[in-house]
């Protein structure tokens, strides 16, 4: 029984059946890191009623899949983003909402923010938008189901497999680094 | 309140109510709801129409905007071949960009998906990237009242037409401070402008200059390359309005009296010598010899002056200027405007020999030897006749010959009605000083008035003033009295023609359709030739010619290395600031030739 | 060793009861919160700092997003302030459309509130319609101004564009739908036994107090007192439309404060109907600025407010007479409501209640940060 | 609009009870009075107003970095809900040594507007409770609200851009490189 699970044929299976589930479960944890938290209840409630494709909040990052940073990120929230992106159990996925975390938006100048989210965190789709309206968003859940059912959504992985480089761009922002270590 | 109220549970039931209901949920993606009409969603680029002024560019707060060139578009001018790239990292779709397109290329589209992993992805070309983006371009700006640019020129103050025919009195008035602070304001600063104008002037500094209201700062910029400014701004062909950004859907900024604007600050020689303070180097010893002084020429000695050579122009009339002395008349560029310009330049050391006619008074051979590089400005002298039988008669005059009696102070009698051939600036002079002098006038131009080459501006002006332009008429003999005084002017109607070939439309006469004006004087005014009887032959096979033009390299320069050329004698465009363009780059080649490549570097 | 007697619970950053992206410092007692401490900062972008290097048209598409669930007022103030330094004139019917778009921008606020306030004691099907129907006026600045949340529409001189054809008659459809939605929305939040028992006598705010604790809009309302910048100093022309000021719910409790929302949503609704029959047809809705990057505007400063749905937001724009802004300092209310007002009245509440009452002040973290 | 009266007489009384401790009193407009003092007198001015003559609320407390003239000034936005005026009170505060009374007694909410500035500019008020960390965290440059304060700067030095958009070209260079235009040195600042 474990040689026949173990072998790469259904290995493969698994994955498509897993994949699968994970991408229709999205618990998100939204996170109001900036403006387009306010697209986020237009689009989980009854008018563009994400749930049709599993996607519905989470309270705390041990129980979320998805991470949605929306919009710029100041510092001070950066370290507690990058608190809560570790809290999240594996699989775990970002999605990065407008300009502002592809590379600085509007805010490219401010002291506060910073300007490529995935210097700090993976991030694994991109909204562009400014805001992006709730079609955009679902457009962009959409694509990251179907990244996960091909196994293409693998930041989580990235991150553990980089996280010197992670760390070494978080510490040049975070000037006073108190935090506990990534332990998973 | 009681402790316990039954319609407190009750009523919240009533939400059951829904559960029959169809839901309102959009079922995005299977289904869409199209974005609003104005949507302001990505870019989109009609690349054709857009000019590259890069205006979005600078009005993005968010620099999400770069200028790149791109394959296919050729630079030209009016077009600086470079088209907007959006970073939508940094987009906040705010619309700014399409607001301040002056040729309401750029819009927004109603497509706003655009979802990618790679980061990378967000920069885009609009127009390149989404070529289908043209049906649904929803945040436009067709209606010029929601464009954040002005698209009316100031009005300029004038003369009014019945008291302009009275005197020679200058027509244009030239603008108030805050006229000139309000037009200055109009310009977008994208500097188009400096390539179609021969001499690249520096445009949008120096009218950004007078918006700040630094107009010293404005004079010196404009002296930089320009030593006739005020001659310029008064008379100036000004190709450069022609590809004017704002000029794609409104009026050209008025660049031309923006300089006559900022010249006007300065009352006169003296004043110019303060404000513009030109570094003028050291005597180096080199001389160089100018014959003639009209624009080409006195560029040349102005800027050679301050290079520290020795110059001399040889001029045969008794006053500077060229044609712009003797060819222009003086309510369009007053005789006082010209001499503080040259006084100015006598300032900075230019020497001036007048009267002294080349070939006449002094040999070529003379000033070869005596130079060590010499400049040839002598500009287009002979008019081109009508080749019509009766050419001769007595009041029968060539414009560029009426034009300069005239301006030398000469009250010529043309009795009550004249007629002027021609359809081009010159002509356009002539017929309005013939208003002056007292005449009917009337205009004979052999093809449709949208082919006249005159400036449009100046043709209304001279309908203003009561020329009458009649089209379409090819002169055909000039009828005179027993004294030899002419009578009348014969001429044939004229259809035009399509040119098989593709060229403009020809004139081609009507059959029996002669038709006579009474007139007292005819002014020819068809084209201008040059005079080059004072180069002894044994230059010829040095300076060579093409069709009466003097043949020069890129630096101004004949076969002969000492001999440099420029002006009418020259160019085919045979304008003001051509003619200083000419000087300019002799001006280059002189200072290569005589101090070496590295001396032109410094400036 | 000290017994310890109180527990440090940090509500936030990241928690669903909290309404943004900030965080409530509490030291409990069991249930029963002794101290209060409010932390803001995460949404810092440093907006003032940032507009002294944009000019002045380049400024007004940033002011908006100081306040995300409420744009408008930021834009009409800060076009206010420009033109009121620089003495520009607004045409007529730009400051119909502004009204307009103030109370339309009020309106889909409240909406909003609905869902969070409902939501804040465990009634989400009211979050699930109001934000749902929050849509429809959503659509309807979409079709007028070219964004769905941030409009960027009112500048100085005027709006940006005029009103599409045939808004007007959709604008009326909309808000009798939302009219009667209210209605539902009511029997399931106000008729509510849950939120009228939770809701009440939670989250007082001494009425005596209230002005000079810095409350304005529905909180101080609720108060009894009446306060409402449109009519203590109408600005476009509120003084010409008619609406109540609610002065009579004065338990000034979480429970007045929902019912003075409520009372307004209607009144919002009423205005907007009469802006649309007051709003001239025809002309011009934009007094055109000159070249934005040469458009200077001379030495000056003025404070104008707004009222928007959370109360009074007011700017101080300073000119020092060149292109840029020398200062544009937001007074916005939930700076004074979530910070220093927060902290006092959350003492002796319970924790269970913190969301309820944050909620009801209109505690908005992106406009106290900046 | 409406008359002036309410307004004069607001300065009229002002100026009767502070004499030359308050100076450029004007009125701005409708709604809106202006003056200024001295940080010595701030808190009896502030006093007065509030308990006195009802301006009871404390709109705002704003600060303006003039650095050219070496001060920040404070503006104290007060006011009366009965009346119906707005009190613009400022001070002048040295730039270099920046202290200024606290009246987080007068209003609480002053505190919050205080701890901001202390912040943001760098201004110390003595008494003033509170966290020293508002807004900011770990910040260890200048107070960044202040003019000085170069933000693009220090977005260079600490953040990095996304590249690819180097090749971007200006235009007017561009084509002042393609004719072979010289701009001169002094002209340059005039250049877009």
């Amino acid at each position: 029984m474990n040689r026949a699970f173990n072998d790469r044929e259904s290995q493969k299976i698994l994955d498509i059946i897993k994949n699968f589930a994970r991408k229709n479960s999205l618990f998100i944890l939204a996170y109001g890191t900036g403006c387009g938290a306010i697209e986020i209840p237009p689009t989980i409630t009854s008018r563009y009623d994400a749930e049709r494709f599993g996607i519905r909040g989470a309270a705390t990052p041990r129980q979320a899949d998805v991470l949605l940073i929306t919009g710029y990120l100041s510092v001070k929230t950066l370290k507690r983003v990058i608190r809560a992106y570790e809290q999240m159990q594996d699989p775990k996925y970002v999605m990065g909402f407008g300009s502002c975390t592809i590379n600085g938006g509007m805010y490219w100048d401010s002291y506060n923010t910073i300007k490529q989210l995935d210097k700090y965190i993976p991030v694994d789709v991109y909204i562009n938008g400014c805001m992006p309206r709730p079609e955009a968003v679902i457009a962009g859940f959409v694509k990251l189901q179907q990244l996960i059912q091909q196994g293409k959504a693998l930041g989580w992985k990235h991150y553990k497999e980089n996280l010197e480089w992670y760390r070494q761009n978080q510490q040049k922002v975070i000037k006073n680094w108190r935090m506990p270590d990534y332990n998973w | 309140m009681s402790w316990f109220n039954i319609k407190g549970i009750t009523n919240p039931l009533t939400a059951l109510g829904q559960v029959a209901k169809k839901p309102h949920t959009i079922r995005f993606p299977y289904e869409e709801k199209p974005a609003a009409e104005r949507y302001r969603g990505l870019h989109y680029n009609d690349i054709d129409y857009c000019i590259g002024c890069g205006n979005c560019a600078e009005i993005c707060m968010n620099k999400a905007i770069d200028m790149v060139p791109v394959e296919g578009i050729e630079p030209k001018k009016g077009d600086s071949g470079l088209r907007p790239r959006i970073d939508n990292g940094r987009c906040c779709w705010c619309g700014l960009c399409v607001d301040v397109c002056p040729t309401g290329s750029l819009s927004l589209t109603r497509e706003y998906i655009f979802v990618s992993p790679n980061p990378e992805d967000f920069l885009w070309m609009p127009g390149i990237s989404n070529p289908d983006g043209k049906d649904k371009r929803s945040w436009r700006s067709n209606d010029l009242n929601f464009s954040i640019n002005t698209y009316e020129r100031e009005k300029m103050p004038m003369l009014d037409p019945k008291e302009r025919v009275k005197s020679f009195a200058e027509v244009v008035l030239g603008y108030e401070e805050d006229q000139a602070r309000r037009e200055a304001q109009r310009c977008l600063s994208c500097g188009l402008c400096t390539e179609a104008c021969p001499e690249h002037m520096h445009i949008p500094e120096y009218i950004n200059a007078i918006a700040w209201g630094a107009d010293d700062d404005s004079l010196r910029i404009i002296y930089d390359n320009n030593p006739l400014p005020e001659t310029c701004g008064k008379v100036c062909t000004r190709r450069c309005e022609e590809v004017c950004a704002l000029a794609k859907r409104g009026e050209p900024v008025a660049i031309r009296w923006l300089k006559r604007y900022a010249t006007e600050r300065a009352l006169n020689a003296d004043e110019i010598k303060e404000i513009v303070n030109p570094p003028i180097a050291p005597k180096n010893g080199k001389t160089v010899g100018v014959i003639g002084a009209g624009p080409a020429g006195l560029t040349v000695g102005y800027y050679l002056a301050l290079r520290g050579f020795d110059v001399e122009i040889y001029e045969r009339n008794s006053r500077a200027g060229g044609m712009t002395m003797y060819g222009i008349p003086k309510y369009r560029l007053p005789l006082e405007s010209l001499d503080k310009q040259i006084e100015y330049m006598k300032k900075v050391g230019v020497k001036f020999h007048f009267n002294t006619e080349v070939g006449k008074d002094i040999s070529f051979d003379e000033i070869y030897q005596k130079y060590d590089a010499v400049f040839i400005g002598v500009g287009l002298q002979d008019a081109w006749k009508l080749g019509i039988e009766g050419e001769d008669a007595d009041g029968v005059w060539s414009a560029i010959h009426f034009l300069r009696r005239v301006n030398e102070g000469e009250r010529i009698d043309v009795g009550n009605r004249v007629v002027v051939v021609g359809g081009g600036n010159t002509a356009i002079d002539a017929s309005r000083v013939s208003r002056r002098l007292g005449a009917e006038v009337i205009m004979l131009y052999r093809r449709r008035k949208q082919d006249m080459p005159a400036d449009w501006e100046e043709i209304e002006d001279a309908e203003a003033e009561g020329v009458q332009i009649w089209t379409q008429g090819i002169p055909v003999k000039v009828i005179t009295d027993e004294q030899g005084k002419v009578k009348a002017l014969r001429y044939v109607k004229a259809e035009m023609v399509p040119d098989p070939r593709g060229g403009r439309p020809r004139p081609v006469p009507i059959e029996g359709s002669e038709t006579d004006i009474e007139c007292t004087t005819v002014i020819a005014a068809i084209g201008q030739s040059a005079d080059y009887s004072f180069l002894p032959e044994k230059y010829h096979d040095k300076v060579k010619m093409n069709r009466g033009r003097i043949i020069v390299n890129e630096w101004g320069q004949t076969d002969d290395p000492k001999i440099f050329a420029g002006g009418d004698a020259v160019n085919r465009v045979a304008d003001a600031i051509s003619a200083i363009a000419d000087g300019y780059r002799a001006v280059k080649g002189i200072v290569r030739l005589l101090l070496g490549e590295e001396a032109l570097k410094q400036k | 060793m000290r017994k310890q007697k109180t527990t440090t619970i940090y509500l936030g950053p990241q928690h669903p009861g909290i309404t943004g992206n900030m965080m409530v410092k509490l030291e409990v007692d069991g249930d029963t919160i002794v101290k209060a401490e409010t932390h803001i900062g995460y949404l810092h972008r440093g907006f003032e700092k940032l507009m002294e290097r944009r000019n002045w048209l380049q400024s007004f598409t940033i002011v908006c997003r100081i306040c995300v669930p409420e744009p408008d007022p930021n834009e009409e103030n800060y076009a206010r302030g420009v033109e009121e330094i620089e003495g520009r004139e607004v045409p007529e019917k730009a400051r119909w459309i502004r009204m307009l778009v103030l109370e339309l921008a009020r309106i889909q606020a409240y909406l909003l509130w609905y869902g969070g306030q409902s939501a804040s004691v465990g009634l989400y099907t009211i979050g699930q319609w109001s934000i749902g129907d929050r849509n429809y006026v959503l659509d309807l600045f979409e079709e007028l101004t070219g964004g769905r949340v941030y409009h960027m529409y009112i500048w100085p001189g005027g709006v940006r564009r005029d009103l599409p054809k045939g808004f007007k008659d959709r604008v009326y459809k909309v808000m009798d739908y939302i009219e009667k939605r209210l209605d539902d929305y009511d029997r399931l939040l106000f008729d509510n036994a849950i939120f009228q028992k939770r809701a009440q006598g939670v989250g007082y705010i001494p009425p005596e107090k209230a002005i000079e604790w810095g409350v304005v809009g529905p909180p101080l309302r609720a108060t009894g007192t009446k306060s409402d910048v449109r009519i203590d100093e109408p600005y476009e022309f509120y003084d010409q439309v008619e609406f109540v000021v609610p002065d009579f719910y004065k338990t000034s409790d979480v429970w007045a404060r929902a019912l003075v929302r409520r009372f307004e949503i209607r009144q919002a609704i009423n205005i907007v109907r009469q802006v649309l029959d007051k709003m001239p047809e025809k002309g011009p809705v934009w007094n055109k600025i000159p070249n934005p990057h040469k458009w200077r505007i001379p030495r000056g400063d003025a404070y104008v407010k707004t009222e928007s749905a959370r109360g009074e937001f007011g700017y101080y724009v300073v000119s020092d007479g060149s292109q840029f802004p020398r200062r544009v300092h937001v007074r916005g209310p939930a700076y004074v409501h979530g910070i220093t007002l927060l902290e006092k009245i959350l003492v002796g509440q319970n924790i269970s209640d913190v969301s309820m009452i944050m909620n009801s002040l209109g505690t908005c973290p992106p406009e106290m940060e900046r | 609009m409406a008359d002036l009266q309410k307004e004069n007489l607001l300065l009229e009384v002002l100026k009767n009870h502070f004499n030359d401790k308050i100076f450029d009193l004007k009125v701005q407009r409708h709604q809106r009075v202006h003056l200024r003092t001295t940080t010595e007198q701030i808190e009896a001015v502030l006093l007065y107003l509030k308990e006195k003559l009802g301006y009871k609320h404390l709109s705002h407390i704003s600060c303006v970095d003039w650095i050219e003239e070496n001060r920040f000034e404070l503006v104290y936005i007060l006011w009366h809900p009965e009346d119906k005026i707005n009190v613009l009170v400022k001070v002048d505060v040295d730039r270099l040594n920046p202290v200024a009374p606290n009246i987080d007694y007068i209003w609480p909410q002053a505190n919050t507007y205080e701890r901001e500035m202390r912040e943001m500019f760098g201004i110390q008020f003595p008494g003033l409770v509170g966290r020293k960390e508002l807004i900011l965290e770990d910040w260890d440059d200048l107070p960044p609200m202040r003019r000085d304060f170069d933000t693009l700067q220090y977005v260079m030095e600490n953040f990095e851009f996304r590249s690819g958009r180097e090749d971007a070209q200006n235009v007017r260079e561009t084509i002042a490189k393609r004719t072979g235009e010289e701009i001169p040195e002094f002209a340059k600042k005039y250049s877009r």
